[in-house]
């Protein structure tokens, strides 16, 4: 196989730089020869090359779903990519009972909750609940840290409420319904209402959920963000390390 | 295909163990029971407001069954139950309840200076009021039950959600569905309606991971399903949410509309929406109440046990749950034909041998419930981004359905973990499942389990929890095994969550006429009993 | 649902012009964050919105692989689109028979095979062996058809040389290997060869196989071509037609 | 996962009729082999070259084996045996067989004025000639039990291919599919190279659907996928193919560079590539010798059969065509622990209980083979353009395999209808195999199939109709089987197909070293014998 140039990465099926996509999809026409020519003519004005109609099924109703592999001339530059990143070590469990200790001297206090409609709780349990998740023990498990988990379908007010009335160190906030991007609005909603008690920088303000990363919750005003695989570990540490940082 | 009841008896499970759990259960139920039949709430007399014929909302889009609840409560009549006084002002006023409510509404009708009537002309009125629901509610059985003869799918049911938000949207996939091979089409709701203590009004297009249950919405989508079912030859049945702190209202709805399948949990607004305990108790007994009488399959929730804990660890408390859950149904007279109880595939798939465990849960609930419907859950939590791994993953919980005979089959979507379902990922499922259930039909019948093997010595052993669970709730009483948070790990108080102002002692002369019309025991039921009890099955 | 602007048409996943695609593809670079990103990037180059990177995973050796929801402004035409094809109906044998009976008065002579390096008799044999496909008799089975299968791999010399002394009207070829575009070469062979010999407008020539179209064989210089789930009644059908055609 | 032999016995099969088709096998081959051990090829002796060192093509490109065979066809001197006259050359000349071989190409070297020399020198001079490539093969052979010692996949064997047409490709692909989860890399061969009569020379980076089985590419690989394996502390076993008109020579490159696995039939070539049936049987049963002694698993190709016949009417033929193709491998002292029998999962899923048809025929050969790597080849025939619904075909297909306890399971791709497997489809592939190898893995022990019942009915209906045509086959001989066209409804004359003129009748004084050392009985098979008839694999 020849070298891979990087600056000009393209799909790869089995030969570099044949370009080979897989695509499904449906469109809302009849099931029919003019169909499959309408799914040829997308995925060509598409900018794919070479469309192959594998399967074409009628759904019913109008519509028709189609199976495509074709090729794509499209290449990026990997080697420009930068992703904003935690660039945080992950912390052992022990290792951050023990910072806290030596370094904070109190306990680290975290609040929690899924917020506004989102009744997921099982992310947030994941960090937060004495149990844990994939034998990583949550926040509760922690010495060192106060947790309090609302549970679901909290009114940022009230999350807010208990923040200040714990004199929390860190809002944690769990987001897994995307539909209509409510996640958005749920977390904005969030920031907005802190900026306008002027809370914002009291908390550091934390989001997870399995469609979340550090760089959107960054686009949100968010310090963090926590997408899926996120371990107690992750928060905590980062916890640890901004409260430090606060105090130079 | 199933023959009813299911006959294999493949796990050697001890007779006596199932007996003596049914025992508990219905002695837990029991001790519920006085609190249940001595309580009603305002979700329930606002049902009993919708079934007396009162619809509609204000100008300000409140509900008039709320307006009416609401003044009856103001006004301190509600624990006579609001039939009464509205049948003192039928009496009165001559009008309809319809009329009298948008009088109470724009305050031209107040009920407290109504004049009272002997005890039999009320109770009388009462029924003769009640009566036209009760026949529309027992037409639509009808009605469901020409149309199955008609044709229908056969066992397990392919069931499939729609949850665009939006009911035209949701009618589109709906129909496209049913073209594709469903029997059985459930409209999501949006999240958090469980929570609102009213019912929407009118056709909605607006929802978060679902569609507003409402009347109108019922009525859409029931004719959207008749018609295409028509065409197709087989009838489709249609499911909604009696959940949350409107379920008696929804139960009432739905059962005008001829839907054919409800949830409706006895316990998981309790659990899984925070919804106070005795609320949730005395909503689902009326709730299932017209649920039964309507013919309409109940499914209870157990799945969701599985969601939050652990399913090798927990297996035993969907089962001690569905044992509470089907006497609960029997106390609002649901035949166990119409108990779909809800179980779930939820084994981590890296758990070496899952499916042996997965196929010795579905057979374990298959066989301690013959008669019953049950409803079998695709993997969820265990689902991921990769969408050819998860179609394997529903494609093996499809495998599992057909070798146990189960009754109501959820779809598993290959995008579980990434949004609500496209039209095609549906086509795909339900393809999957007919490939599936085609190719291995009369697989169960080809196979037995080694004695004392995996599958039985986990059956087994799960069954002897679920009783060792029983046990306990029975000696502490269910209100506080739920204060302990025995079923999903998650725990609630007897005077916690939402709701509970809702509830209300009855008073000594409460009147609710369609407990007996709709009740177990009761009239309004006859017309049906007979063919229920002979195990054949218009639901 | 609104009205679906036919002029218009673009992926619907559950609300119309929602433009969801799903897509699936390897990228030759390692698996990481910036794999990720480089995924997204390259969704975004090609045109479509919000990439949901909803699964990505090491395929080893330096690939990471995809799999994308995206959202697609691309719209079709669908009114302007024509398909051409065999305009013909579908016949029955029982009137094929007839009208080559009544109306050729003489058999129709047919000779196939799988030319070249291709071995995938399936097909062909579907077409011409007695037994047929999917219970509709091939072409061996017609009183009226003289049907020469000449089986798997044959050069295309020898094809033509049989099509010579059996006076054949029709040749029909089957391609079902498609890799590097060998089906194409090996048509086109023919073609040339046809021409070479000045005996192209001889023979009816027609062609089959999965990845083959009415369209593309037109484009290929044959008189039609034939897709997945073609029966023998459809060549006959066609052969009968133009049989009739060049008389008048 | 497998205890060898398989000790489970679900089918109730009659174990006289077992041995009365093996007793048929057994005969119809003996018949056969009287012609087989009086005649050679021109493969035979070019592998036999090989072998003595022989290898390079010339400046045209054509291999000097078969210059040299082609120089002694033309001199008359083929029917001693390539090993006398070169042997003798050697004696005269002093020169190694590559420098002779060298030096007849160029035409310095001419072997028709070669002196004769004493039988017993001859004979001595090429069994010493023959020694080094015995040895080298020995060697290899070793090498793969000390690196299986280290650490290999469990039963049933992940199998996919790499099929790009270059072999450096394929290798990435290879390399990527090891760490993806495979056990076996087969490297598919460019389309048509099975009619080729030369074997193609040096690295080759051009090719049809597969990539040319050359010597160098074989080395190329095995050098990729040792050092992968190395890395995963996973042995990673290579296929090729010894098929087509050069199997000998095939069989001897893969012994020299340990491949482990080879494609190599007793039949395959003629039923499928139309090579002549006398060619096909003398080739095969020198390559298998050489297999056999390489410590080489052969595949045979019944699975070929059920793509041009239907699956549900054409069961049997496999199952007959495998006790041939086991007799065959027996004669060239292959041991049942290299016969990797072959046979396929092709029915037509929309035939109902399409499942149970399959399982009986997966758990009827592996009952009836229990000490043999039978491979189980997956959906092909059925799969379509849907690649969502054929990655569910292959999942079934996975969970057969893993029910029956197959040996080797060739991973269907989701992809089979469209292309050759891209990375990913391989990966997804891999991925499904294990989930559910993993959520089944001890299924197989849990079930027993019902007495009389469909999947039983079918197995004992195959195995009865298998020994009907082998009685048939036996009555009328192979040959006349073959032109009646009683495998994959193809026929094929005794004097038809490509290669003919390849054979010839060994002269009276033919000699070939390797038969003695390589064969069934003979001296270089010793070292390995004791343990592969302990049962123990080193394959
Ligand atoms: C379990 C589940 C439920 C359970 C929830 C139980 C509970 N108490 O949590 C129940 C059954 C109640 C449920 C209900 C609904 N669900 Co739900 N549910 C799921 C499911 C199957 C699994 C989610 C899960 O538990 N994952 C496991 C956890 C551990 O992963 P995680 O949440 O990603 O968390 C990890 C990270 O993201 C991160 N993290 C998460 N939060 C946080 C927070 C912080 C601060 C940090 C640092 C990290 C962090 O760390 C965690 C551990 O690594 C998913 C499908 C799926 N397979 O993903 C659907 C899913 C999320 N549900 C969905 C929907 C639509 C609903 C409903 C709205 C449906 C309805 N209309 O009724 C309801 C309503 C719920 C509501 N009001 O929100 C959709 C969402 C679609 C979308 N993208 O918008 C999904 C994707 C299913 C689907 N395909 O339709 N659901
Ligand atoms: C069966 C089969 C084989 C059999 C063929 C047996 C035989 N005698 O035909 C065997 C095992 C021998 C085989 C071998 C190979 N195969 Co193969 N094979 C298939 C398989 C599984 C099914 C094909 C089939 O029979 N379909 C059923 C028939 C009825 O359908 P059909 O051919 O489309 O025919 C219909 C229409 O197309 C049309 N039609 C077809 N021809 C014609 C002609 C005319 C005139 C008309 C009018 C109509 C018509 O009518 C037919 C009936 O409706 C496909 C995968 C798949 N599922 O499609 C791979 C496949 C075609 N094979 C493939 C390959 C690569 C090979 C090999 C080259 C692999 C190798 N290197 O060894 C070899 C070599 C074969 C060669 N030299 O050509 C690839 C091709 C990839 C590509 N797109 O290029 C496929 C797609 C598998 C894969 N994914 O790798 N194969
Ligand atoms: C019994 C029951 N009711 C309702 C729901 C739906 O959830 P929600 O309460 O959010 O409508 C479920 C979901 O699984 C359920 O099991
Ligand atoms: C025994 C055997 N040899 C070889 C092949 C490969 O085909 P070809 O002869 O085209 O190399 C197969 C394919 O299935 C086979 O089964």
């Amino acid at each position: 196989m020849s070298e891979v140039n990087l600056k000009a990465v393209r799909p790869y099926g089995d030969t570099l730089d044949d370009g080979i996509v897989q695509l499904s999809f449906t469109l809302p026409i009849p099931f029919g020869e003019e169909a499959k020519e309408a799914a040829k003519r997308w995925a060509l004005q598409s900018g794919f090359q070479e469309p192959n109609i594998s399967h074409a099924q009628d759904m019913g109703e109008g519509f028709s779903f189609f199976v495509v592999y074709a090729r794509s001339r499209v290449t990026v530059d990997f080697t420009v990519i930068e992703v904003p990143q935690l660039t945080q070590v992950r912390l052992e469990k022990r290792q951050i009972e023990l910072r806290i200790r030596e370094e904070v001297r109190r306990k680290l206090v975290v609040v929690g909750a899924c917020i506004e409609s989102d009744a997921h709780t099982v992310g947030i349990d994941a960090i937060m609940n004495m149990k844990g998740y994939n034998g990583h023990k949550g926040l509760e498990s922690y010495h060192e840290v106060e947790a309090y988990n609302l549970g679901a379908q909290v009114s940022c007010e009230d999350l807010l409420a208990k923040a200040v009335s714990v004199s929390a160190d860190a809002i944690l906030i769990s987001q897994v319904v995307t539909q209509k991007d409510i996640h958005l609005r749920n977390l904005t909603r969030m920031v907005e209402i802190l900026e306008l008690e002027g809370l914002r920088e009291r908390f550091l303000l934390i989001c997870g959920g399995p469609r979340l990363s550090y760089e959107l919750a960054k686009e949100l005003g968010y310090d963090a963000g926590f997408g899926t695989g996120t371990y107690a570990e992750d928060v905590a540490g980062f916890v640890l390390e901004a409260v430090l940082r606060q105090r130079i | 295909m199933l023959t009813y009841p299911y006959q294999e008896r493949k796990l050697n499970l001890n007779p006596a163990l199932i007996d003596e759990a049914r025992t508990l259960a219905k002695e837990i139920v029991a001790e519920v029971k006085p609190f249940i039949i001595s309580h009603s709430t305002v979700s329930v007399e606002r049902a009993v407001l919708r079934l007396l014929g009162i619809d509609g909302v204000n100008s300000e889009g409140i509900p008039l069954p709320n307006l009416v609840v609401e003044h009856l409560q103001e006004e301190g009549l509600l624990a006579e139950g609001s039939a009464r006084t509205l049948t003192r002002a039928f009496i009165h006023y001559g009008k309809s309840p319809q009329s009298l409510a948008e009088g109470i509404e724009q305050g031209t009708i107040r009920l407290t200076e109504l004049p009272d009537f002997p005890e039999e002309v009320i109770e009388n009125t009462a029924r003769a009021l009640a009566l036209p629901a009760v026949a529309k509610i027992r037409a639509q059985r009808q009605a469901r039950r020409a149309m199955l003869a008609q044709g229908e799918g056969i066992e397990p049911y392919l069931y499939v959600i729609v949850a665009t938000g939006d009911i035209y949207e949701d009618v589109v996939q709906a129909r496209a569905a049913a073209r594709q091979g469903a029997d059985i089409i459930a409209v999501i709701r949006s999240t958090g309606q469980s929570l609102l203590d009213y019912v929407p009004y009118g056709p909605t297009t607006e929802g978060f991971g679902g569609t507003y249950a409402t009347q109108a919405n019922f009525r859409i989508m029931r004719a959207a399903l008749d018609e295409v079912g028509k065409e197709l030859g087989r009838y489709i049945r249609l499911t909604n949410y009696a959940s949350g702190l409107c379920m008696p209202e929804i139960a009432a709805m739905g059962a005008l509309e001829r839907l054919d399948v409800m949830l409706n949990d006895s316990m998981y607004g309790i659990i899984f929406r925070d919804i106070n305990m005795q609320r949730t108790f005395v909503d689902q007994y009326f709730s299932r109440m017209i649920n039964g009488f309507a013919g309409i399959i109940i499914n209870t929730g157990e799945d969701n046990y599985l969601t939050t804990a652990d399913a090798m660890e927990a297996a035993h408390t969907v089962l001690a749950s569905n044992f509470i859950n089907a006497e609960f149904a029997f106390l609002s007279g649901v035949p166990e034909e119409q108990q779909g109880l809800g179980h779930a595939m939820e084994i981590n798939p890296d758990v070496p041998d899952a499916f042996l465990y997965e196929m010795a849960q579905a057979q374990l609930v298959r066989e301690v419930f013959p008669r019953s419907p049950i409803k079998y859950m695709p993997p969820t939590k265990h689902m991921t981004g990769n969408i050819f791994r998860g179609h394997i993953q529903d494609a093996l919980f499809n495998v599992a359905s057909v070798l146990t005979g189960q009754s109501i089959h959820l779809l598993g979507m290959l995008t579980e973990a990434i949004h609500t379902p496209l039209i095609q990922d549906r086509a795909l499922s339900l393809e999957a499942a007919r490939l599936v259930f085609g190719v291995l039909r009369h697989m169960g019948e080809e196979i037995t389990f080694k004695a004392e093997g995996r599958i039985q010595k986990r059956a087994v052993e799960t069954l002897e929890k679920a009783v060792g669970m029983l046990r306990d709730i029975e000696k502490i009483g269910l209100f506080m095994a739920l204060e302990r948070g025995m079923f999903a790990d998650i725990s609630r108080s007897l005077e916690g969550g939402r709701g509970l102002d809702g509830v209300f002692a009855k008073g000594a002369d409460y009147l609710n006429p369609f407990i007996r019309l709709l009740g177990a025991e009761t009239e309004g039921r006859e017309a049906f009993e007979s063919s229920a009890m002979g195990g054949e099955r218009d639901v």
